[in-house]
């Protein structure tokens, strides 16, 4: 097992002969859309909250390689475990802008209906597992979902995702572990961005990586340049085969930085390193793989436009729609707590429904967090 | 698969004389032939056939790949299960002892209840938890707590409690065939104690619906559990003193079957409830309360609650922890003179 | 450290209007001061000051050892404080969201709870758990939650909550002192909703002792945390209907102020207990069962319990699923027509 | 870090130069004494267990060597967090037998007051911090402690054991990881005895050994044959210097077997391999550590007879006065709550008091488990 860092593509955009996957050109292209557009719908989402227009939001940005090139490694059949920084995987697989932003609104259009702050998103049809805001949950899920395709002969792998500090918390320890023992069909990837919200790496474990925790559960583990797509992408592609063919798990470390605050409610000016900050900048995945492009002849002003006004007016277009739909009713507070709704549910929804007739309900709510 | 869709209730194919954790494995048995998404996992389940043995035979019926031991991780038990449900599956977790499922109560609480209200009823958790509770076996501290409340608390959740055998098989295959996850909690205490008629073969009780162990006019005693039978023997007692008790076997804890405790209480116009958990915030607690509001006027007492007490639970004085007949037969009496 | 044995009372040498949350910091100075066995930590509480503020500036005070970040393990956060205060420190244990403690669970409800009792005396675990919890910020599902209850039933812990600045201040410095796990739940709604005047310095308010909010004599409003002046604002409501309501802040849950609470419904002979939680199982059943048991001679209405809905919390309703003003209203009409 | 399996005494008894601590001839003797009189207390124990006069037993028998020769390299003033199968710990730090036997009847001499099952032990005279059933809770609250006296510069070294089963506990993760992070003077001791209850150990974990875990948490981790007494004392030293020299913790895996069933509500038969059971029965470590004796002329007969005759006297002293020993008063279930009683708990006491002096009070009870 090597723990050095892989990388393909060079500082200057150049992949040496043999290393470089050689994806075809409108493979290529497709991916360098999807990094971009997943990179404009943060700045969108955050704007929005700025604007007080969401209540929240999360971005993924400087990690755009991280977790589009793991998850472009995998089928569409294959299903996904994620956290909340990997939007731009939805993106992959197809799900319609307007029902991500419907999402950030919480209104009729989500397909949450609303119970979830922005960002935890749930995709059935893109078997995309609905997120949690608990840290490290879905990672023994994943296990036990992998454990039950194997029991059902299923070729299906599962791919699940953890940051740096998600990797402390007791289900990457159980994860991990069952899906050693089981030899699970599993990726587990662990985005080390080097923060949990303010506390850095060095505080978070004493191990000299996240990948050499992999020994501990008898399974292989990879650190990978997480700014480097066509990297993490090959040595996602290995460990998906190897889990396909039922050799077991794999733990993926991608090492890259989180360049914005933890999210909206973050200010990491408060504890970010400028210095740090500025070197990591400079190895924007996104530049990265335009380099690279450029070399391949992929890449012109022209497609950057293209691509750039095909998402922004897509963005547009989720947002007009979004804000023009209704929020949930209230009965629909009572829906899904159970398949049947039980006596006390109808009872408790009915008297709810009476005061609303009867007048004003509602206690006013402040902002998140306050 | 047909067979998990069918709410059939009893059909007699000849019934079998059994304990209660003949019962629980009859209803395993069972409900894994019917259903080959149904799988059963937990701590020494395999070959030892669990530390209370109602695995017993699993493993070898259905071979390693339905019914197999897991490392010593409840968080993994119960995070599986949740990965295993998500994905079609329809997990029977078995959880050692009550007492030690705490490190999944993250997985409990936060995960499986939450799965289908969360994901606006994409995601969903058909999952079973079973795991022995209570007292009554010299199991001290960290062998016979009952923590039902906990997870009456949390919404998401269906809670299930068996006090005979008939009731242990129905209930339990109810539960497997439950479109939610369902903590099925069994009274070890009684597991042993005595044997009931058990149907053969299919045999479902619903949930959400109680039972009247004993008809009364004079007073109603809630109860689940092991309780029901110490409740059955003071009312026994009771009627010697010429007092009529009605004794509630509530069998669901959540959802409650409101109606059967709401007409016996109007009825008797009193009411004690057992359980052997500590006192404060029990599950008692929340009878009390539906009394207190919803039949205050047919009250000709107080709502008495005979319960464990609010201390940690103890190893040599157990048998002064438990509620016992002397205790509940106290809480009867003050329902009448107070 | 003669400090922490001082049981004083307040004494005043200056007030300073404050946030709650602002009380909640200047107690944790005040008693990092006072006795260095205090030691403060949690997830983002050191450069951060933690995501709401609560420790803001207390590092730089006190350095890196006395107040430190720890890694994403609230199990870590509370097994290691039971290590600390087993060994002889005072741990005060910051856990981000109540939300996202139940990692921590096993540590508190099987050791902290639970290691007097089961060594005899031998050993003792006088730490703090503190924590933001309820809703009222738009965190919605996962960042709302009110699981007092899970806690109130769990002999060997204290629980505390305020509803004023000052009470936040006195109250923290007293769970710092107490010799048994306390946990301090803040409601985060009103960490900064208004402002009050705290005591600096030396301030306790004793942990066990209740507070009447507002007198009144037709009918008594239990509350606690948040809902406190929601149910203040009701009863400003219902004079002007003239009907006189008594607001009840408990501020300790465990152990209760029974006397004060039976006292008042003895004297109203009606009674409304408001809580943000589910309903079912949740603390408010403990209140309307105490009343059940031991005043339901003086009952001139139904005891009624406005709460949370049995349902996890949402997100975009959250307005509709707290209890507000309208639904105390609601409650305290049903007292008197029923 | 080498993962090889260190051994000092040989098959047949002997220590190689350079290798053998050589320990004063009074020590040796000390130690085979302890591990005699530990083996004697478990059969006596089990004996009381099945002829119904306690509750409930487990022993430790074949791990005399892993637990006695770890924690003989602490210093008194070291305290432990164990596990249920360290008895000859309480010899080794000079507890009464008389109270270890009240521990086991549960009565008024039971410094737990009867709350436990028997062995759940606590001996604060002892720094022996109060045994909880549920596994692994000790290893975190050991890491706590050790980061404790590091803040108040104390130079106190903690040992904290589990078993192969525990290692897959969330404490395990979160323990090690806090400790390493901290660099807390902590000792994890890993007895690894092949066995969790019935589970073994390949359905346990993937990892190619427990010690390698260590890996997981930047410490070093060390494998050493549990059954030989010296070299686990070496190792252990080592490591226990280490922790006191402020470099932070170590994790030892003694690589040993469960001889006995699990416990005595068990029946190992069920599922043990006779062959491999025989296999280990020969490695026992009482006779490993006489073999070495022998070789230097510290064991005899007369030697034996005394040391068993001693340790027979002693429990037979123990359990006549433990049987004569009352139980704990009815209000003792009152105690130790809070230090404080509240009045809730004074009143359910009253109320308990004057039912029993009402007449019959007490619900029968069963054995453990049915
Ligand atoms: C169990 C739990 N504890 C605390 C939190 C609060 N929290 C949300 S995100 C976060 C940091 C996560 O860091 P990391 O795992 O590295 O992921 P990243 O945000 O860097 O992508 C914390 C502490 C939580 N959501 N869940
Ligand atoms: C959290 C928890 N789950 C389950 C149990 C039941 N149990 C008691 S001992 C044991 C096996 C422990 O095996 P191991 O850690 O290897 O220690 P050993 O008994 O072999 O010394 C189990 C499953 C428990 N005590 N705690
Ligand atoms: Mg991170
Ligand atoms: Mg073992």
């Amino acid at each position: 097992m090597s723990l050095d860092l892989l990388t393909i593509i060079d500082t200057d955009g150049k992949a040496p002969k043999g290393k470089d996957p050689n994806l075809p050109a409108a493979e290529l292209q497709k991916l360098y859309r999807l990094m971009v557009t997943t990179r404009l719908m943060d700045d969108r989402g955050l704007a929005l909250q700025r604007q007080g227009r969401i209540g929240f939001y999360l971005q993924s940005t400087g990690q755009e390689a991280s977790h589009l090139g793991t998850a472009y490694a995998l089928k569409q059949s294959d299903w996904l475990f994620p956290a909340y920084r990997q939007p731009g995987i939805l993106l992959l697989r197809d799900v319609p802008m307007e029902q991500i932003v419907c999402e950030w609104f919480g209104n009729a259009g989500d397909t949450s209906k609303g119970r979830q702050m922005p960002v935890h998103y749930s995709f059935r049809r893109a078997n995309f597992v609905s997120i949690s805001s608990p840290i490290g949950t879905q990672l023994t899920q994943a296990a036990g979902a992998g454990m039950a395709a194997r029991i059902r002969g299923d070729d299906t792998v599962f791919m699940t995702y953890c940051g740096d500090g998600g990797t402390s918390s007791n289900d990457f320890h159980t994860g991990l572990n069952f899906a050693g023992v089981y030899k699970a069909p599993v990726v587990f990837v662990v985005e080390n961005n080097g923060w949990a919200i303010s506390v850095p790496g060095h505080k978070q474990t004493a191990s000299e990586s996240y990948a050499i925790k992999a020994h501990a559960y008898g399974m292989p583990g990879v650190r990978v340049d997480g700014n480097d797509i066509l990297a993490v992408y090959a040595v996602t592609k290995a460990a998906v085969d190897r889990a396909r063919r039922g050799e077991g798990p794999t733990l993926i470390e991608t090492v890259t930085y989180r360049i914005a605050s933890h999210s909206s409610s973050d200010d990491a000016s408060r504890y970010h390193d400028p210095e740090v900050h500025a070197k990591w900048k400079k190895k924007d995945p996104i530049q990265r793989f335009q380099q690279y492009l450029k070399h391949k002849k992929l890449w012109s002003e022209k497609f950057e436009a293209e691509v750039v006004e095909a998402a922004k007016a897509a963005l547009q277009a989720a947002v007009t729609a979004a804000e023009a739909t209704p929020n949930p009713a209230p009965e629909t507070l009572f829906e899904d707590v159970y398949m049947n709704q039980t006596p006390q549910l109808k009872e408790q929804k009915q008297q709810l429904l009476d005061l609303m007739a009867k007048g004003a309900v509602g206690s006013e709510v402040g902002h998140f967090p306050l | 698969m047909s067979a998990t869709d069918t709410k059939s209730s009893t059909s007699k194919p000849g019934v079998k004389v059994m304990t209660l954790i003949e019962a629980v494995t009859d209803a395993l048995r069972t409900e894994m032939a019917n259903d080959d998404r149904v799988v059963v996992f937990g701590e020494d389940v395999g070959k030892k056939g669990g530390v209370f043995g109602a695995t017993m035979g699993i493993q070898e019926q259905f071979g390693e790949t339905r019914c197999f031991d897991t490392p010593l991780s409840e968080c993994g038990i119960i995070g599986a299960a949740v990965g295993m449900a998500v994905y079609g599956m329809r997990p029977v977790a078995e959880i050692q002892f009550l007492d030690f499922i705490y490190p999944a109560f993250d997985q409990i609480v936060s995960e499986a209840a939450k799965m289908r209200y969360r994901s606006g009823g994409e995601y969903t958790c058909p999952m079973v938890i079973r795991s022995p509770y209570g007292g009554g076996i010299r199991g001290g501290h960290y062998h016979s707590q009952s923590s039902e409340a906990y997870f009456c608390h949390t919404p998401g959740l269906k809670v299930v409690i068996p006090s005979t055998p008939a009731d242990a098989k129905g209930l339990l295959i109810a539960a497997i065939r439950d479109e939610d996850p369902v903590m099925f909690l069994e009274p070890k205490k009684i597991y042993r104690h005595g044997k009931g008629e058990v149907p053969l073969g299919e045999h479902v009780v619903p949930i959400g619906k109680g039972r009247i162990a004993r008809e009364g006019t004079d007073c109603t005693v809630v109860a689940y559990g092991a309780m029901v039978s110490v409740c059955e023997q003071a009312a026994e007692l009771a009627a010697q003193q010429g007092r009529s008790i009605e004794v509630l076997d509530l069998r669901t804890l959540v959802p409650l079957d409101e109606p059967m405790l709401l007409e016996s209480v109007r009825k008797t116009g009193r009411c004690v409830v057992v359980y052997e958990a500590p006192k404060t915030c029990g599950y008692g607690a929340e009878i009390a309360a539906i009394v207190a509001e919803k039949c205050i006027e047919y009250l000709e007492g107080p709502v008495v609650r005979v319960a464990g007490f609010d201390t940690p639970f103890p190893y040599t004085l157990e048998h002064l922890y438990m509620p016992d007949v002397a205790r509940v037969m106290a809480g009867i009496d003050k329902t009448f003179h107070w």
